[in-house]
């Protein structure tokens, strides 16, 4: 709770800054503030308790996945400080939405009643319509912004009328209550249909088959930045609440709903994967290798009594490699009109160092040993195996296999191609990011148990 | 003592062999040569020591070196075994041998590359000495594969000259064809008694009853093989022929005297197992008697002299073989040594014409050599004598011998033999004629040059052919020091001096009278009527498929070599361009699925929110109407 | 002391490598090899004097798995070879200059690193990740050092990338099945399973799939002559020397131990399979035109013998299998470097454009000479020994295994006494060929003297390995 | 209101903000011109607090009620930031019919 209030008001703070003229430091502060901010987080993780009559839950779970949503925050605004830096007169509000956004997304992961649960992916979403569309001149963000927008508020159409639905069946919000009920009591068919809605509402947020198709193109418009955000933090944030959705709501999955779920991973990640091979641009390609992953991540849902660590750390190494990629993909594409493959010809040759990062982040990505992506896919087999899902797992191995195709298809172009162009200045903070989110994502491939261990049931 | 004078009479030749590698070069030719020459006298001179001990101790020396092989169920060690048979073989390989080196050191003078040849016959002899002494079949197959070797490094050893390379890996990979068989041989051998050596091999055979003949036969046979490759019998004989790309004195050593009898070696050896397959005793007895004429009546048209010579080795090895599958095998061995002594001086004589030619080999531009090569047409004239089977010369005995157990076991085998020796007298009469009678035909030029050899090349074409003159006295009919001396080897009391009646002296004078007609046609054609085979484009009818070998070569080729590269190009256009297409298909298939996929996201909004609301009512009927 | 250690000093040496610099890589790579290889003698003696170096720790809980390196007398030879042939590879690229040479050699010792991980690993998920780790190395050695057109390198180097991920994904997927069933991943624990009929089957072909497109076996060979011929002479060396070791290796550790039965029911489909490889490789390499495509394709009839060895489940061909591999592994090093030494003089690997090089260099043309009579197993040298063991296991199971297989030591004669007849012999050829320089000689020297005395004197090679072999046998034969 | 509730029955109210969200989904996808696509939305949100209301009526209980408010003041922050993003595309591209945005494809 105390992490949510800091976080607003870390917020507010970044906008009185604005008034007092204090730009310079907004960035500093904010990250300074997000590390205090994620201290406290650590505090309240061995505290479960419930705030408020059940609005907002914090468990170990929540607290958990704030953490990670928080470190993740950081990188973003730090990258910010590069990205916004001829453009100052906006600077805080990026980053005090980035902030708020952080709220929504927090208040997700630790809502206790659907209320909460509703108004935090609404402050996440309207948060990135903005952001997407927030390079005002450009016609590709603000298609982009368009797209995401329409659909995203269609979506929460949708899950407001799942809610409405499951309160109609209940009779309450609370899903502590909800979920006691849809143990016991005889359910109106309203229920599961609720439940469905909501659920096909967030398979929407983490741009699952077939409800995917903006992903790529918001990906491709939006400015660098926000895709970064998007494909890290939105989408972690969402599987998240989508499994403790599905976790708190009703404990026991029917079989139609399991098939489901096996669907649409497995037509998430074929879709994606397949997508992303003839992909030039190289922020829609890792749009599609988004959505394949987001297929991986569905995985979770077919064994909820014990995957949150799977989750957390599938979500955590995903989102490292994904921070470290953008970073560099910040720095490459910082003065081109697009993000084409061939911005990234003989980096291995002028930028070595960073070269190796993005080498390393889409190995992790692509799921090869000693990165955190191995790992995460090998728990996550071994446990959809245990749910006895083993057609699920050939497929998603299959799918690796194809994934391999375009990862390496950038890694040529940064070996193999002579450089096109020279690029001056080293940017430090960017440096920085990269660097440090790769070297967690290697720890984390060295050291499994830190994070898997954290919610082993 | 023993054991460290097999060592010497091993590694002498080897030491010679690396010492000629590494500083042949800068010792200088001559001093190359010498050395390799003593280390193998070395070698003759322990075997004679050997010699005198066995004759008296009648004792086989037994020597383990170290373990070598491990197989589950028996283990090869790296052993030697001297007996009476192997002591044999030392002799005369290491005799005829060193006589060879020192004829070479005159012969390969004007070589750039003389110490290399030193070296290799070095190993050679080390080879074949590894090959005669060795304790168990696996020791026998590195000398085996070794002269095997040897053999490919020598005739290909002008390497400038790609017919000469060609001719030397033929030799090679018919050789292999043989191998291939010997080790299945050995397999065979290995899993039925479990071991490879010799001794325990024969006690185990010899001493146990109800063994499985069948098996025994394969192996038999599969060893027997191995022995056609060597011995180069019909069907594996074409590479001996060929293998006179080399220098003469190799010819002489390898494709001659020594290692050519490494297959009769080998079946003498274990001639306790082929006593138990009789079916393949009678195959190699057709084999060689067939053998035998083949290589009789293509000799009978060579032109050149050294092919004339090659194709009588062939046709001997063959007689050697027909004694072998009658199960006589001292008479085989004995041929063996005659035939090493009359040939090994016939090619020696041979290489001194050439030399005394410059090279040239075809016997239509030679003649009329008598009266400059007088020692060389002495001892030429006596080794034609030998192999002619004219008494008292030694041929006469061995082959005589054959003839008789031809006689008693089986007339046809007899008679295709006769016939055989009986061309063998006339071809080498011919070459005898048309070499040396006459008026010389060939260039001015040559003529002038024209030389008795050195010393060095002479000395030992006499003493070889006092060999080949008085070797039939080591067994002669009625008293045979030899069958005495080879007895302990055998399983089957040996075919102890036949009683000598009527009969075998009928069939000596037909044997005798079939050398004179033999040697009497060669005359009238050669002398008498003074013919000179015609050019090759004038040789028609039979006489044209005689002179190139019933085509056999461009058979061969045709069936086995053609094929197998037309194979190879198939696979290699076919088949692998087809399998990593198929692979490479794979990824081509999925990358065209991401291509037509591009044109669904097509970005238009109402299609993207149509498929969403698609996807919601598929769910939903899944999930709620379908249940 | 254990054997962890050879891993560090690995590891260690890469990183020093790299930081190094251009200028000292070569050397320090070099040193680094050495003391591996020092290392690596220490413990082959202290595991003689029986101790125990295994190595043991648990590394994640959940899934259970731990960092276990067990040392038995096979994964020692196998390290062995590895620690012996790195250095000799790190040497015989002293000739030619690399550019970026830090990474270069730093990747070299980091390769080997990941081999000798997956030779020790005695944990399915390590040796797992060990494996996958030896890929990255000889990806980007291949990819930016190879030579030939870079186009054309990238596909072949792409393919042959994924081809093996491809496979050796299915194997993980067999290991995750198999920790489902035993609870962990040590190798022991897998040993003790005993699975249905089925089970087996599939477990065996997902592991059949990564080793037989690793080893290669056909018809999953089809990488393998591109990449041997587009990979720099040290790539194609640590490919064919020690990698494809590793899927002959992986075989005999956890292919025929944990799947028994399978192994059983289908030896002879497994084992005509390596056979037809051995017959079909020695055809295909007649008529090739690229030298090293030769060795390629000759080093798949000779793999395909040793597999075939592997499948008979016997002790001897287990045993000549791994003799086989360790004398294939050094004389492979050497061809590939005789035409590394050809290529670095006439700058081309095309058959047709080489011939008349003996007579500019005696010394060269006798080395090369002894390694191609080592290739096609003369007695007296080391191939001979694992060749001979092979075929008699063959000759065990059905003699016309034997007759097939030994259809090698002709075929081979053939195509190897060819190119060498193409390449060396034949008038003089018009382009210079300087004689072999010290190093080039020292390092094909120092191969061709362990190639004659292990010929010779196999015994301790052998002494060391059969017991970990019979033990392994005893765990095929369990139950 | 209660009994009245009772006479009508809670099934006709779910069918009649069912129909109504069907209408605005329909809206969504058949018309192109932004605000339409908008007001369509708005509709279907609308539908759904009208059910809510419905509900928490049928529940004797004010959560739902309360969770209209938070609907509607979403759904006018939504409309906020959506405005301002067609005002900037009216900008940009001076038309506000979805089909012309088809730059990001493929």
């Amino acid at each position: 709770m105390n992490t949510l209030i800091a976080i607003i008001g870390l917020g507010v703070l970044c906008l009185l800054f604005e008034i007092f003229e204090l730009r310079k430091a907004i960035v500093p502060v904010t990250i300074l503030g997000l590390l205090a901010v994620l201290g406290l987080d650590a505090s309240e993780f061995n505290a479960p308790e419930a705030y408020y009559n059940n609005m907002i839950i914090v468990t170990k779970f929540s607290s958990a996945f704030s953490g990670l949503f928080i470190i993740l925050t950081i990188f973003l605004v730090a990258l910010g400080h590069k990205f916004y830096e001829n453009q100052p007169s906006k600077i805080s509000d990026f980053i005090a939405i980035k902030v708020f956004l952080l709220a929504g997304a927090v208040a997700m992961v630790s809502f206790g009643n659907l209320a909460m649960f509703f108004l935090g992916i609404e402050v996440l979403s309207i948060a990135l319509y903005i952001l997407a569309a927030s390079s005002r001149l450009s016609l590709k963000s603000n298609e982009a912004g368009l797209k995401y927008f329409l659909m995203g508020s269609f979506a929460s159409g949708i899950i407001l009328f799942g809610i409405c639905l499951i309160y109609g069946a209940m009779g309450t919000f609370d899903v502590t209550e909800i979920s006691e009920m849809s143990r016991s009591a005889e359910l109106p068919v309203w229920f599961p249909i609720g439940i469905a809605l909501v659920t096909i509402g967030m398979f929407f947020k983490i741009a699952a088959v077939p409800f995917h198709f903006w992903a790529p193109d918001v990906y491709e418009g939006a400015p660098a930045l926000t895709t970064a955000l998007m494909s890290t933090l939105a989408k972690v944030v969402a599987i998240a609440t989508l499994y403790k959705l599905i976790t708190v709501m009703n404990a026991e999955i029917s079989e139609g709903f399991q098939h489901v779920i096996v669907i649409i991973s497995m037509a998430s990640m074929t879709v994606g994967n397949i997508m992303a091979l003839r992909q030039v641009n190289v922020k829609r390609m890792l749009a599609f290798s988004g959505i394949s992953h987001a297929g991986f991540m569905i995985m979770t849902l077919l064994s909820t009594t014990n995957a949150a660590g799977t989750l957390l750390y599938y979500t955590s190494a995903y989102a490292l490699a994904g921070i470290a990629a953008f970073s560099v993909i910040l720095y490459v594409c910082k003065n081109t009109e697009n993000e084409d493959v061939t911005n990234f010809h003989g980096l291995g040759k002028t930028n070595p160092l960073l070269a190796a990062i993005l080498t390393a982040a889409l190995l992790s990505m692509a799921g090869i040993p000693i990165f955190a992506g191995f790992f995460a896919k090998m728990v996550l087999f071994t446990q959809t195996i245990q749910a006895g899902f083993i057609a699920l797992v050939i497929v998603a191995v299959i799918n690796s296999i194809i994934s391999v195709g375009y990862y390496f298809k950038l890694i040529l172009a940064m070996y193999t191609k002579e450089p096109n162009e020279t690029r001056t200045g080293t940017p430090v903070v960017i440096y920085a990011v990269a660097v440090v989110a790769i070297v967690l994502n290697i720890a984390l491939g060295m050291f499994p148990s830190l994070v898997l261990d954290l919610l082993a049931s | 003592m023993d054991t460290s004078l097999t060592l010497l009479l091993l590694l002498a030749p080897f030491i010679g062999f690396l010492f000629n590698v590494f500083f042949g070069k800068s010792i200088g030719k001559s001093a190359s040569g010498i050395l390799g020459t003593l280390t193998v006298a070395t070698s003759f001179a322990t075997s004679v020591y050997f010699f005198m001990q066995i004759s008296q101790t009648h004792q086989a020396i037994q020597i383990q070196l170290f373990d070598w092989i491990q197989i589950s169920n028996f283990k090869v060690d790296f052993g030697f075994l001297l007996d009476q048979l192997s002591i044999l073989w030392l002799l005369f390989v290491t005799g005829i041998g060193s006589l060879i080196h020192l004829y070479s050191i005159s012969y390969m003078h004007d070589d750039e590359n003389m110490h290399k040849f030193f070296a290799y016959l070095n190993l050679f002899i080390f080879f074949m000495i590894t090959l005669v002494i060795g304790s168990n079949l696996l020791v026998l197959f590195i000398g085996w594969e070794g002269v095997g070797l040897c053999s490919y490094l020598l005739i290909g050893f002008w390497h400038k000259n790609q017919d000469f390379n060609d001719a030397a890996k033929k030799a090679f990979i018919m050789n292999r064809i043989g191998d291939l068989g010997l080790l299945i041989g050995i397999f065979i051998i290995g899993s039925m008694f479990s071991t490879l050596d010799y001794a325990t091999l024969k006690t185990a055979i010899t001493g146990t009853t109800n063994l499985n003949i069948t098996w025994i036969s394969i192996a038999a046979f599969a060893l027997f093989i191995g022995a056609c490759g060597k011995s180069a019998q019909i069907p594996l004989y074409t590479w001996l022929p060929d293998a006179m790309a080399g220098p003469t004195p190799v010819s002489a050593l390898i494709h001659a005297a020594t290692m050519v009898t490494a297959g009769i070696f080998m079946i003498t050896r274990l001639n306790y197992l082929f006593d138990l397959a009789p079916d393949v005793q009678n195959i190699i007895a057709i084999v060689g008697a067939v053998t035998s004429l083949v290589a009789a009546t293509i000799a009978l048209v060579q032109t050149d002299i050294k092919k004339v010579l090659a194709y009588s080795t062939v046709s001997q090895l063959g007689l050697m073989f027909l004694a072998l599958g009658l199960g006589a095998y001292e008479v085989a061995v004995f041929h063996v040594i005659t035939h090493a002594f009359f040939k090994a001086c016939l090619f020696l004589g041979s290489g001194s014409v050439i030399h005394a030619l410059h090279g040239e080999q075809d016997m239509r531009k030679m003649g009329g050599l008598k009266k400059v090569m007088g020692i060389t047409f002495f001892t030429f004239l006596i080794s034609s004598l030998a192999i002619s089977g004219i008494p008292p010369f030694s041929g006469f005995f061995s082959k005589d011998e054959i003839l008789m157990v031809a006689f008693e076991h089986n007339k046809v085998l007899w008679i295709i033999a006769s016939l055989a020796s009986l061309m063998t007298a006339f071809y080498m009469f011919r070459l005898l004629y048309l070499t040396f009678f006459n008026e010389f035909r060939g260039t001015a030029e040559q003529k002038s040059h024209l030389h008795e050899s050195p010393s060095l090349i002479t000395f030992p074409l006499i003493v070889l052919a006092i060999l080949a003159t008085i070797g039939g006295l080591i067994s002669l009919p009625t008293n045979s020091w030899l069958n005495e001396y080879l007895a302990p080897l055998f399983a089957k009391a040996s075919h102890e001096a036949h009683h000598f009646g009527t009969t075998e002296y009928a069939l000596m004078a037909v044997a005798v009278l079939g050398g004179l007609i033999g040697i009497g046609i060669a005359y009238a054609k050669y002398i008498k009527q003074n013919i000179v085979p015609e050019e090759d484009s004038q040789i028609t009818g039979f006489a044209k498929v005689l002179y190139n070998k019933y085509y056999v070569d461009e058979i061969y080729d045709a069936i086995f070599v053609q094929s197998i590269n037309s194979l190879s190009k198939f696979f290699n256009q076919y088949v692998e361009t087809t399998l990593s297409s198929l692979v490479f298909g794979l990824g081509k298939v999925t990358n065209e699925l991401g291509f037509q996929g591009k044109k669904i996201q097509n970005g238009s909004i109402g299609r993207y929110l149509f498929a969403f609301v698609l996807g919601i009512c598929a769910i939903i009927t899944y999930l709620f109407l379908a249940q | 002391m254990n054997v962890s250690l050879i891993l560090i000093i690995l590891l260690v040496g890469a990183f020093a490598t790299y930081i190094a610099g251009d200028k000292l890589a070569s050397k320090v790579a070099l040193f680094f090899g050495i003391a591996a290889l020092g290392c690596s003698v220490v413990l082959l003696n202290h595991f003689n004097l029986g101790e125990n170096i295994s190595f043991l720790s648990q590394w994640i809980n959940q899934p259970h798995v731990s960092f276990s390196l067990n040392a038995d007398g096979l994964s020692m030879a196998m390290v062995l070879l590895t620690a012996a042939l790195t250095p000799i590879i790190i040497f015989t690229s002293f000739g030619t200059e690399h550019k970026n040479a830090k990474a270069f050699y730093a990747l070299i010792l980091f390769m080997s690193f990941a081999m000798v991980g997956t030779f020790l690993a005695a944990d399915g998920l390590l040796y797992y990740i060990f494996w996958e780790l030896s890929l990255i190395p000889i990806y980007f050695i291949a990819l930016i050092w190879g030579n030939g057109d870079a186009e054309e390198r990238k596909k072949a180097v792409v393919k042959f990338f994924i081809y093996t991920l491809a496979g050796s994904l299915f194997m993980l997927v067999a290991f995750i099945y198999l920790y489902q069933k035993a609870g962990s991943f040590l190798i022991e624990d897998l040993y003790k399973l005993n699975l249905s009929a089925t089970e087996q089957l599939w477990i065996f072909l997902a592991f059949f799939l990564a080793y037989a497109i690793k080893i290669p076996i056909i018809p999953f060979h089809t990488w393998q002559a591109n990449v041997y011929q587009k990979a720099p002479a040290v790539g194609t060396m640590l490919l064919s020397g020690i990698m494809l070791k590793m899927g002959l290796y992986s075989v005999i550790r956890w292919q025929l131990p944990i799947a028994p039965l399978a192994a059983k029911e289908y030896m002879n489909i497994f084992i005509a399979l390596g056979i037809a490889g051995v017959i079909y490789g020695s055809i295909v390499a007649l008529r090739q035109k690229d030298l090293k495509k030769l060795l390629a394709y000759s080093s798949l009839a000779h793999v395909g013998l040793i597999a075939a060895g592997t499948y008979t489940l016997t002790i001897d061909g287990l045993r000549g299998a791994v003799l086989q591999m360790i004398a294939h592994g050094f004389v492979v090093v050497g061809l590939f470097f005789v035409s590394e030494i050809i290529y670095r003089r006439y700058a081309t690997g095309t058959i047709a454009e080489m011939g008349g090089i003996r007579t500019q260099s005696p010394k060269f043309a006798s080395m090369f000479m002894i390694l191609v009579l080592a290739s096609v197993a003369l007695p007296t040298t080391f191939n001979f020994v694992g060749e001979f063991t092979v075929l008699y296991s063959l000759s065990q199971i059905n003699v016309w295994f034997a007759i097939l297989g030994g259809t090698t030591i002709i075929l081979g004669a053939y195509y190897m006494l060819k190119m060498y007849q193409q390449v060396m012999l034949g008038e003089t050829n018009t382009k210079a060929f300087a004689d072999v320089s010290l190093n080039e000689g020292l390092a094909l020297v120092l191969i061709i003297a362990l190639l004659f005395f292990f010929g010779l004197y196999p015994k301790p090679i052998t002494d060391l390995i059969t017991p970990s072999l019979e033990n392994i046998i005893k765990v095929i034969n369990r139950a | 209101m209660n009994n009245i509730l009772n006479e009508i029955g809670i099934e006709n109210y779910i069918f009649l903000s069912t129909i109504l969200f069907s209408i605005g989904v329909f809206g969504v996808l058949y018309r192109r011109n932004a605000i339409i696509v908008f007001m369509s939305i708005e509709i279907m949100l609308n539908a759904v607090n009208l059910l809510f209301v419905a509900f928490s009526t049928y529940h004797q209980d004010a959560q739902g009620q309360i969770f209209v408010f938070f609907s509607m003041a979403v759904a006018a922050a939504e409309v906020a930031v959506g405005l301002a993003i067609l005002v900037s595309i009216f900008r940009n591209l001076g038309s506000i019919d979805i089909n012309k945005l088809k730059n990001l494809k493929g």
